[in-house]
């Protein structure tokens, strides 16, 4: 199955996009993606640690299942206001 | 009425907020605006650009007007939050509290920014003299209990 | 530069204190507007009439800015008081405190509207459905500890 | 010597002015100038402990010693904003 990776701020200059198209096992939670895009952009590592997550656009947690054609989105730590 | 939330890339207008809010039994508003300073760290600022999740952080928005009014349920609030290219001096974010007496106004105002700073999937890029930089505040989780006390406790409540 | 104190019969603009603020540094701007409220310890309010000893009042004000600037060094503060006749819904005072950060400029603004209740020579006559009566709050003295603790403890210092 | 006395809100109410023109002995306090006062209106007893002065438009004590042509305020609770 697929999902979208949406990125953001610091994490997309790493992998020179905001979005990405991935291919995912089934049963596949989102620390599965994270995992897997830490593997392909080695950069995105320190951010382990700080990182949060959302999907298709509702904060979600690293143990969430993902399904086929979710929106998966990475959060660096936020800084508006 | 105007809309409680947006995430625009217009400049904002804390004027504009209040008038869009229900005035009825009012007796107090609180407002709340941070510009873009000329400093920062001690770079010199040339500009900010801030980029949004945009439909996270609309819902983001919406979660601490829900928060305010659990907390404080005579408050009515309104929140616009600019992204995109600012220049030093300009808006990024706006509030606007009122209730009938001004000691919830305050509090749910000086709330809210808070909360924004946590929760909300903004990111500022700063264009400094000699370089650029994301700037990283905090991990966003509106479920963590300690950021949201301690946005209780900013707010004096 | 605006006047950063004002006792005035005319209509009040929050935005026009805003823009009156030396703006140079700033990232935080705290705005309170009081309003007319159309009740009042169950009373159906009709209108009010503020009236001051207008040379002690403006002294009064200028004197909460020197109690900011001394607790809050980088605030700057301007307030503006509406003296005469007000509808329900009108603005009564308006204050506006621009800073740096936005801890101070929230203290300084909730410290400065506890300031003004408590020793300026501004006095409410309600007018309410049945009857009208003067509004008695504070004993105006601005060498009171007390009241001056007290309104540093509402700015949550 | 005289003194212009100021009286605001129920005060001015009471006294059915808000400027008076009156006659003090030299050497009197602001205390004074209350006392006669509130012999004049005893209406206004009941503010005895509430009130505050002020003289020449500057906040004053009871204790401070009035002079030829002073303006002499008293101020009942205020409740501005």
């Amino acid at each position: 199955m697929h999902v979208t990776v949406r990125l953001f701020a610091r994490l997309r200059d790493i992998a020179g996009a905001g979005e990405l198209r991935r291919e995912v096992p089934g049963g596949a939670t989102v620390s599965t993606v994270w995992s897997s895009l830490m593997a392909e952009f080695p950069d995105m590592s320190p951010y382990e640690k700080s990182i949060s997550c959302a999907v298709n656009a509702d904060y979600s947690r690293f143990t969430a299942t993902v399904a086929d054609g979710d929106e998966v989105a990475f959060l660096p730590p936020v800084s508006g206001g | 009425m105007g809309a409680g939330t947006a995430i625009t890339t217009t400049p904002l207008d804390a004027d504009a907020l209040v008038r869009a809010l229900d005035a009825t039994g009012i007796g107090a508003v609180a407002t709340f605006v941070g510009l873009v300073r000329d400093n920062n760290l001690g770079r010199k600022v040339l500009h900010l650009e801030y980029e949004a999740y945009e439909p996270l952080a609309l819902r983001g928005l919406e979660l601490i007007i829900a928060e305010v009014s659990e907390k404080w349920p005579a408050v009515r609030l309104a929140i616009h939050h600019r992204i995109g290219r600012m220049e030093i001096g300009e808006a990024s974010v706006a509030i606007a509290a009122a209730s009938p007496h001004r000691a919830d106004a305050f509090a749910a105002a000086r709330y809210a920014i808070e909360r924004i700073k946590q929760i909300v999937p903004i990111w500022k890029h700063e264009y400094f003299e000699g370089g650029d930089v994301w700037i990283e505040g905090a991990t966003a989780d509106p479920d963590n209990v300690e950021a949201r006390e301690k946005a209780m406790k900013a707010a004096c409540t």
